[in-house]
């Protein structure tokens, strides 16, 4: 089992390097190599699967490492960690991986830049997989970054196009904000241990200590929190959420894989499997709820404004992870696991579909896509995928998306009413904004002149469409899928609940309604959202977040830089370096005054310095 | 054998001289070959280098001035070996760029021979007197090379560089020869004045006496806050493979030497001074960074990224454990062997475009690949990325120093964030955006004599950052060793 | 015999009266002269010394001083014509380009 | 009477005499070469006379002359720097053809006759007959430009200032005289050791010691020297800056250690203090010079200050480190006057912005004056540093803490404005692109002296061997 998990972990870095340094200008080589290695990781993964339900433990941990920095004090591994959660994220990584992949290969085929794309990819994928097989916090740290790594990459893919190039940077940048308090939580949480004569990286080692020493409930309180902004930058949570809007910049398969698959769901899954830590500190499990639930709304409802395909799923993916953040602040990993594995595979359907559609229709804007015949046409397939992924994001029974949602809103009904509400309401703003979607894109028909073009539309390869099928299978399936073995050590699932299942379903079905009615008939862009919802200003501005952290970036980090530069110039350079020349050539001209070129005065010297001498060392002395 | 390390490039800049300056073909051949005798010498060192043994390695004395106890004495523990390591690949990769220079060829590469010669004397000498006689060797070279070969203030860079090393060099000359004084049995021999002053340390006052002014001496070179401003403008105002070898090695002597000397010699007074160095790290971390940021000229950025990142390795020796100050160690190396390729790429194009300012470019991504990916790689370890040894540097230092200043380490870890931001910004200016059509001359690396130089560093830094223990097993029980 | 303390002072005066005049005269000459005078008083005391003492060390001592005197003063006089020619000038005042 | 230990002084005195029969025999017409030869066969045969001296110590006259390894050191110092001054000068005055170069040398040699008898002097009358004659000759030679302004203004000042340190002298030795009956260094020995403290002895110690000072142009009797160095023709000035120099300290270094001897407290006291005031005047006072001869001048002021604190540090240590640094600064000194001997005809200015691109005009030159004036600086492998080290070293060993920091800090002043002049020569421009020839022998003596600043820096142990031997009477 090891073995397979380290085949897991090293195949796509290989894959990597090969075609950096073999394939890069054999694109289409390269994306075979890369989708076979990434279906190969995931039929490694499945046969762990199976090697692990094989196994007669109850709920069987394995762990292999090696020393990586094997230090006295504090010995660095690297190492794997396999566990029913390690197990599900592997095959979803993997699984959803090897669809992106395949799908990639058509979606990038006239890219010339195709090798870059699919080493880059690989880069990803290892950088993922590295994190859920992580056994301690180095390991995962490092994975963390290389996902920040990868993720700029991919988002700046089209370096040349100048948003492409600014969002990849906000992306790193941004969940470097994150990185920094995750490491100096890292570093907390390392620095007490060690003091305690436990110096230890590794999960499970920490997790046993912790039973019998208990750490001081403010520092785990920084510690957690320092954790969790890490989470919150690579999960998206706000206020580090800013990136992954302007992360759509990317290829579409590339925001498939960020929103389904890997990056976002690293920090789920970083909070589901330190969550021994953070159940220790109620405190910090407070915020990370209301965090979560914040992001939730705030981002149902900026979505709701959005003109370009992807970014309206952007946003969805955003709230959807709000409320897995939430579920897992409740307390619940469970159910937070479980929106993360059903989310996945209706995210990346839906991103596939869109990159699909995008693909054909040469447009991400909502207002353009209608063609003359119907979407539901000339592209049945993607059509019929776009909706089931629809309707699981709605979370309309029995797609998977109920289920999940069910039980992370059964979770919000035990904790704070405000909470619960925002959930709830969340429900309505994700029907309202897909059912605008739908409504703008499949339901109505072009009637200008103008996109006349959009005539030749046409359903795409069985490359992107079997994926398609594929996700569109388990999206609506993926609901009876037993999590339990996997996931059993790690929460409950809450009971089910009638009521609650009515309250969301009906208010599901309102908010699609809504949408439908108001959006029918509407084919200009310049739509006047009035009164009875925020108003548009604040939301088109995204609760102006990107200005206040640009005016932060403005007034703020750019006045310290120009102050640190003019100190620089004007005191140390100026003052200190040419100061202390200019006071060494002031003393020198004093010196060349004695020099008056007169002997009499010279021969006065001579003779004042002789009597000085004379009257020190005779008359003065020991007289 | 570790003598020639020394004296190889020395010969081979005698040779220089007497070769007439027509043959131009066999200038560059001598140059590249000293430089290529020394690399493999120092593979040589290290192949056979044993970490579990202590003290030090292939050590030879030569009697040398026995009146005042001086001994041509050589040798290799862990630290320096690594460091001998790191002036093999940057000169060796200098050395490429250092060839192509098109005026005054064989000066040029005489000046720079005796500057490669004179830095590994100072990392193999274990000799007061030497270490200080080569120590300020390099200041022979580096004047006129700067002010010669150099561009943009070059007098001035030259000047105040040359001065300012000086000055720091003449305070440290100060405290070793009253080293020398009280320790009273009249000899410069590094590793028996260790020995000794382990058994019979100074009196306090004395301790931080003296490490104040080899902190302050040698924290010149180190470009310690606020010792630190001749290197920008020098590194701005020196030709490519002066930058490299000045950012990547000469810049580490500083360092180097406060470990050998005043960690070793003085801990006392070191720990005296402890908390002041760390603070004025953390200050040269964060306040170098946010100068990068505003710097319009890519290697004025670099130059304060390099304070910056000393910052770091201060930061690691002063917090003065084992973890810390190997990781200082570790950093030391791949902070060299960074900012060697970092000059390098920014050399390059300069070489090419005369223009070297962060806005000047865009799109070279496209234009020139392989440049373009040395600059981000080399970026990318700077800010300390996984997979380069810049971050298990920074992590060891991090962890390390964490127990003894955990604020001054946040801000550390915010630096590194501060790094990110302008080195990034760098990257999207330069490599990424649309392609500024005034460049069209620009020609990528294409021969293996161009690209060789990168290749050789950043797989050097991709090395170590996978396999860290390949240094750290050295570094780690030479350090051992160093501290009480 | 003369008390020696009153050739000390004598010589002294002697002495002191020469360094003025070195010091306030600007003619090169007359500083020439100075400069004999200083001498002389050193003379004094070697013969004094010499009376003092019944040796004739002093004595001897103060011809050759006599004649490194006269010596000076001729390359000085040799000097200050060369001066004259060129500058028309004996004045020290005068001879003040080499300054700063 | 022992003779044979005149030899060098002998040899000496028969190639001056030499010189003036040939100089009356030939009236102007005569030639250059002859006298090269005559000089090079004189200096050839006293470095060969003190070879074979230099392990027979004795005295003669009465114990006046004495010849021990102290004097032979110094002797053979100044007969090389002697030869050396004299080749450069060759170079400088060619050019100049109509004034005699012969009685130069004639005049030079004079001067080398008088500090050869000075370092022997064990008798106030000799050792003022001696350096009289020495300076005396310097008067000559530095106003020797007739048609030089600045040269004669030099001249007329180094002759009155120069007289009136004589004045001081003569005076001292006057007093000393009526104190303790002897002009002779034995008998005055004795003498300080019968009466200690008597404040007349020390008024005449002092009042010699400040004529000395004067010679080695220590604060505060410096003023002369920039004036002079700057007038003065460039062989003079080497001659000056290395023999006239170096032959005061060997006085100083005698007389203080021998005679002078129970002044130690006084010394102590006096010269810490004259080091420090010095090293200070003389690097601050260089830093805004622009005319070269000037700036050396100011440099030869600090490194007087240098070389003080060989004196004022205790005797062991600090005496070794003092002639360490002189050989040291000889070196440098004489290359760098050496190379502006080359190069004033040339050049045709003092001006240091003259010498722009002189790297260019002649790489061989401009790096014989890299090399001299890094060494001045301070700056290893080249010999100025040894020589500042062991002076430092001496001065801590003498817990002359804050004088070692002064000496120190002035190290980064000088390296200033000796780049200045390097900067001219590798930075900037030249304004004539005409190389510069540079003739084969005129390589050959300024390769030895580079050489001899390398090795001087690089093995300092035989070097050092040769300034203890020439140490160990004291």
């Amino acid at each position: 089992m090891i073995t397979l998990s380290w085949a897991i972990l090293w195949t796509p870095f290989l894959t990597a390097v090969f075609i950096f340094f073999f394939l890069l200008s054999r694109p289409r080589a390269a994306g075979r190599l890369a989708t076979c290695g990434m279906l190969a990781a995931f039929l490694c993964a499945l046969a762990l699967l199976w090697d692990y339900l094989s196994l007669k433990e109850a709920r069987p941990v394995l762990e292999s490492s090696i020393l990586w920095i094997p230090f006295a004090p504090s010995p660095v591994e690297f190492g794997v960690l396999i566990d029913g959660l390690t197990i599900l994220m592997l095959l979803i990584v993997t699984g959803i991986g090897s669809l992106i992949f395949l799908y990639s290969m058509s979606y990038m085929e006239r890219d010339e830049s195709c090798g870059r794309y699919f080493a880059c990819l690989s880069l990803f994928a290892f950088s993922m997989l590295g994190i859920v097989l992580s056994n301690n916090f180095i390991q995962t740290f490092i994975f963390w970054e290389l996902v920040g790594l990868s993720s700029y990459l991919l988002i700046g893919f089209w370096f040349e196009k100048r948003e492409a190039a600014t969002a990849g940077k906000k992306a790193f940048l941004t969940t470097r904000v994150g990185d920094v308090g995750m490491m100096i939580g890292i570093l907390s949480l390392f620095g007490y241990l060690a003091s305690r004569g436990i110096g230890t990286f590794n999960f499970l080692l920490i997790e046993e200590r912790l039973q019998t020493i208990s750490i001081p409930s403010p520092l785990l309180y920084a510690v957690c929190l320092g954790l969790f902004l890490g989470i919150a930058g690579k999960s998206a949570q706000a206020p580090l959420h800013v990136w992954l809007p302007d992360a759509m910049e990317g290829p579409t398969p590339v925001s498939a894989l960020i929103h389904a698959a890997t990056m976002v769901a690293a920090g789920v899954f970083l909070l589901a499997r330190l969550f021994f830590l953070f159940a220790q500190s109620p405190a910090a499990l407070l915020v990370i709820a209301w965090t979560g639930g914040i992001t939730a709304v705030l981002a149902g409802t900026v979505a709701v404004v959005q003109n370009d395909i992807k970014k309206i799923l952007a946003y969805s993916t955003l709230s959807q992870l709000g409320y897995m953040v939430l579920a897992l602040g409740l307390g619940n990993p469970y159910a937070g696991m479980f929106h993360l594995t059903t989310h996945a595979f209706f995210k990346a359907l839906l991103f596939l579909s869109a990159g699909s559609l995008i693909h054909a229709l040469h447009t991400q804007n909502i207002w353009n896509m209608r063609t003359q015949k119907g979407l539901l046409r000339s592209m049945p397939i993607t059509s019929v995928t776009f909706f089931i992924g629809t309707l699981a994001l709605m979370g309309i029974p029995p797609t998977s998306g109920y289920f999940s949602k069910e039980s992370i809103l059964a979770a919000a009904s035990h904790g704070s009413p405000v909470l619960f509400i925002l959930a709830l309401a969340n429900v309505f703003f994700t029907s309202f904004y897909m059912g605008r979607l739908c409504t703008l894109v499949f339901f109505q028909k072009s009637h200008s002149a103008r996109q006349n073009h959009l005539h030749t539309a046409r359903e795409s390869g069985w490359k992107m469409t079997i994926p398609l099928i594929i996700l569109a299978g388990f999206s609506i399936g993926g609901g009876f899928l037993p999590l339990h073995p996997f996931l059993g050590a790690r929460g409950h699932s809450e009971p089910h609940s009638n009521t609650l299942a009515l309250i969301s379903i009906a208010l599901a079905g309102l908010g699609f309604l809504f949408a439908f009615l108001r959006y029918q008939k509407k084919s200009h862009e310049h739509e006047t959202l009035d009164s009875w919802m925020t108003p548009r200003f604040i939301l088109e501005k995204k609760y102006f977040f990107d200005d206040v952290y640009d005016a932060f970036i403005h007034f703020v980090q750019e006045n310290i830089a120009r102050v640190s530069d003019l100190f620089e110039r004007r005191v140390v350079v100026e003052g200190g370096m040419n100061g202390s020349a200019r006071l060494t050539r002031r003393l020198s001209r004093l010196v060349r005054t004695l020099q008056t070129g007169v002997v009499q005065f010279y021969a006065l010297f001579f003779a004042a310095g002789v009597t000085v001498i004379i009257y020190v060392l005779i008359l003065s002395g020991k007289s | 054998m570790i003598f020639l390390l020394t004296w190889i490039p020395f010969v081979a800049a005698f040779l220089i001289l007497l070769t007439p300056s027509e043959k131009k073909s066999a200038l560059p051949i001598i140059a590249k070959t000293a430089c290529l005798l020394t690399f493999l010498l120092t593979i040589g060192f290290l192949w056979r280098f044993r970490p579990d043994q202590p003290g030090y390695q292939f050590l030879i004395r030569i009697e040398w001035f026995p009146a005042f106890g001086i001994a041509y004495q050589a040798g290799l523990d862990g630290i320096n070996m690594t460091l001998c390591l790191l002036h093999a690949l940057v000169s060796l990769a200098g050395v490429f760029t250092a060839a192509r220079e098109k005026k005054r060829l064989k000066e040029y590469l005489f000046f720079y021979l005796i500057l490669v010669g004179a830095i590994y004397g100072v990392f193999t000498c274990l000799d007061l007197f030497f270490l200080y006689l080569f120590y300020e060797t390099t200041l022979i070279p580096l004047y006129p090379m700067i002010g010669i070969w150099g561009s943009k203030n070059k007098e001035y860079g030259a000047m105040q560089l040359t001065l300012f090393i000086t000055a720091g060099a003449a305070l440290a000359l100060f405290g070793i020869l009253l080293l020398y004084q009280k320790t009273g049995f009249g000899t410069f021999d590094l590793i028996r004045i260790t020995e000794h002053l382990k058994n019979a340390p100074f009196a306090a006052h004395d301790q931080n006496f003296l490490a104040a002014l080899i902190l302050i001496g040698f924290g010149v070179i180190a470009s310690l806050w606020p010792l630190h401003s001749w290197s920008p403008i020098g590194y701005a105002a020196a030709p490519t493979s002066v930058s490299m070898l000045h950012a990547g090695v000469l810049k580490k002597m500083g360092p180097y030497l406060i470990l050998r000397i005043a960690l070793a010699c003085l801990p006392a007074g070191m720990a005296h001074w402890s908390t002041l160095l760390a603070v004025l790290s953390g200050i040269g971390i964060l306040y170098a960074g946010y100068a990068a940021i505003s710097q319009k000229d890519l290697k004025f950025m670099v130059g304060f990224s390099s304070v910056s990142h000393m910052g770091y390795v201060l930061l690691g020796i002063a917090a003065m454990t084992v973890t810390s100050v190997s990781g200082a160690v570790l950093l030391m190396f791949s902070h060299g062997v960074m900012a060697a390729a970092m000059f390098a790429v920014i050399g390059f194009i300069y070489e090419q475009t005369h223009a070297r300012g962060v806005f000047d470019f865009g799109g070279l991504g496209k234009k020139a690949p392989f440049i373009s990916m040395s600059f981000i790689m080399a970026s990318l370890a700077s800010l300390g990325l996984p997979g380069f040894s810049n971050f298990v540097a920074e992590l060891l230092i991090f962890i390390g120093s964490w127990e003894k200043s955990p604020v001054l380490v946040g801000l550390a870890v915010l630096g590194v964030l501060i790094t990110a931001i302008y080195l990034l910004r760098a990257v999207q200016h330069v490599c990424y955006g649309e392609f500024n059509p005034k460049w069209n001359q620009l020609k990528d690396a294409v021969t293996w004599q161009e690209k060789f130089p990168f290749v050789l560093l950043l797989g050097a830094l991709l090395l170590f950052g996978f396999w860290p223990q390949g240094l750290l097993r050295l570094i780690q029980p030479a350090v051992g060793a160093m501290l009480p | 015999m003369i008390p020696i303390g009153h050739v000390l002072i004598v010589s002294g005066i002697l002495f002191s009266i020469g360094l003025a005049g070195l010091l306030i005269r600007r003619n090169i000459l007359l500083i020439l002269l100075s400069i004999e005078l200083m001498m002389n008083a050193a003379n004094l005391l070697l013969i004094a010394g010499s009376a003092l003492h019944g040796e004739a060390d002093g004595q001897i001592t103060a011809f050759f001083v006599m004649v490194i005197a006269a010596v000076e003063v001729t390359v000085g006089l040799a000097v200050a014509v060369l001066l004259f020619r060129t500058r028309q000038t004996v004045d020290t005042y005068d001879i003040k380009w080499l300054k700063g | 009477m022992n003779f044979s230990l005149l030899l060098p002084e002998w040899i000496a005195l028969g190639t001056l005499l030499i010189l003036i029969f040939r100089e009356i025999l030939n009236g102007p017409k005569s030639r250059n070469s002859s006298g090269i030869a005559i000089l090079l066969t004189g200096t050839a045969l006293l470095l060969l006379s003190l070879f074979f001296l230099r392990n027979s110590p004795g005295s003669a006259f009465g114990g006046t002359f004495v010849l021990d390894s102290f004097a032979v050191f110094f002797k053979i110092f100044f007969s090389l720097a002697a030869f050396v001054v004299l080749v450069s000068s060759r170079f400088f005055f060619r050019p100049l053809g109509g004034e005699k170069t012969a009685e130069f040398f004639l005049i030079l040699w004079c001067a080398l006759l008088g500090m050869l008898f000075l370092v022997s002097a064990n008798d106030f009358l000799i050792l003022f007959i001696a350096l009289e004659i020495m300076t005396l000759s310097f008067y000559i030679l530095t106003a020797y430009q007739k048609g030089n302004l600045a040269s004669i203004e030099a001249g007329v000042k180094y002759l009155i200032l120069g007289s009136l340190a004589s004045a001081f002298i003569i005076y001292g030795i006057g007093l000393l005289y009526v104190v303790a009956g002897s002009t002779h260094f034995d008998s005055i020995q004795a003498a300080f050791a019968a009466q200690p403290g008597h404040k007349l002895l020390l008024l005449s110690a002092l009042l010699i010691l400040s004529g000395l000072c004067f010679k080695v142009a220590a604060v505060p009797f410096q003023l002369w020297a920039p004036d002079v160095y700057e007038g003065a023709p460039v062989p003079v000035v080497a001659f000056l800056s290395v023999g006239s120099k170096a032959a005061g300290f060997a006085l100083l270094i005698r007389l203080i250690f021998t005679v002078f001897t129970p002044f130690d407290h006084e010394r102590k006291i006096l010269f810490p203090v004259l080091a420090a005031m010095t090293i200070i005047y003389g690097n601050l006072g260089a830093v805004v010079q622009k005319n070269i001869k000037r700036l050396l001048g100011f440099s030869s002021i600090a490194h007087t200050g240098y070389l003080l604190i060989g004196l004022a540090a205790a005797r062991d240590s600090g005496l070794a480190a003092l002639l360490y640094y002189l050989l040291t600064y000889a070196l440098a000194n004489l290359a760098i006057f050496f190379v502006l001997s080359l190069t004033a005809n040339e050049l045709k200015s003092d001006q240091i912005d003259a010498f722009r691109g002189l790297a260019e005009r002649s790489p061989f030159l401009a790096a014989s004056l890299f090399i001299a004036l890094l060494s001045l600086a301070g700056v290893p492998p080249l010999a100025g540093f040894v020589g500042k080290f062991l002076i430092l070293s001496a001065a801590i060993r003498d817990h002359l803490m804050w004088l070692a920091l002064i000496g120190i800090l002035a190290i980064p002043i000088s390296l200033y404005y000796y780049l200045g002049v390097i900067r001219s020569m590798y930075l900037e421009e030249p304004v004539h692109t005409a190389s510069i020839t540079v003739p084969g022998s005129a390589k050959l003596i300024l390769g030895l002296l580079i050489t001899g600043i390398l090795l001087a820096g690089f093995f300092q142990s035989p070097v050092f061997r040769i300034v203890e031997n020439a140490l160990q009477h004291f």
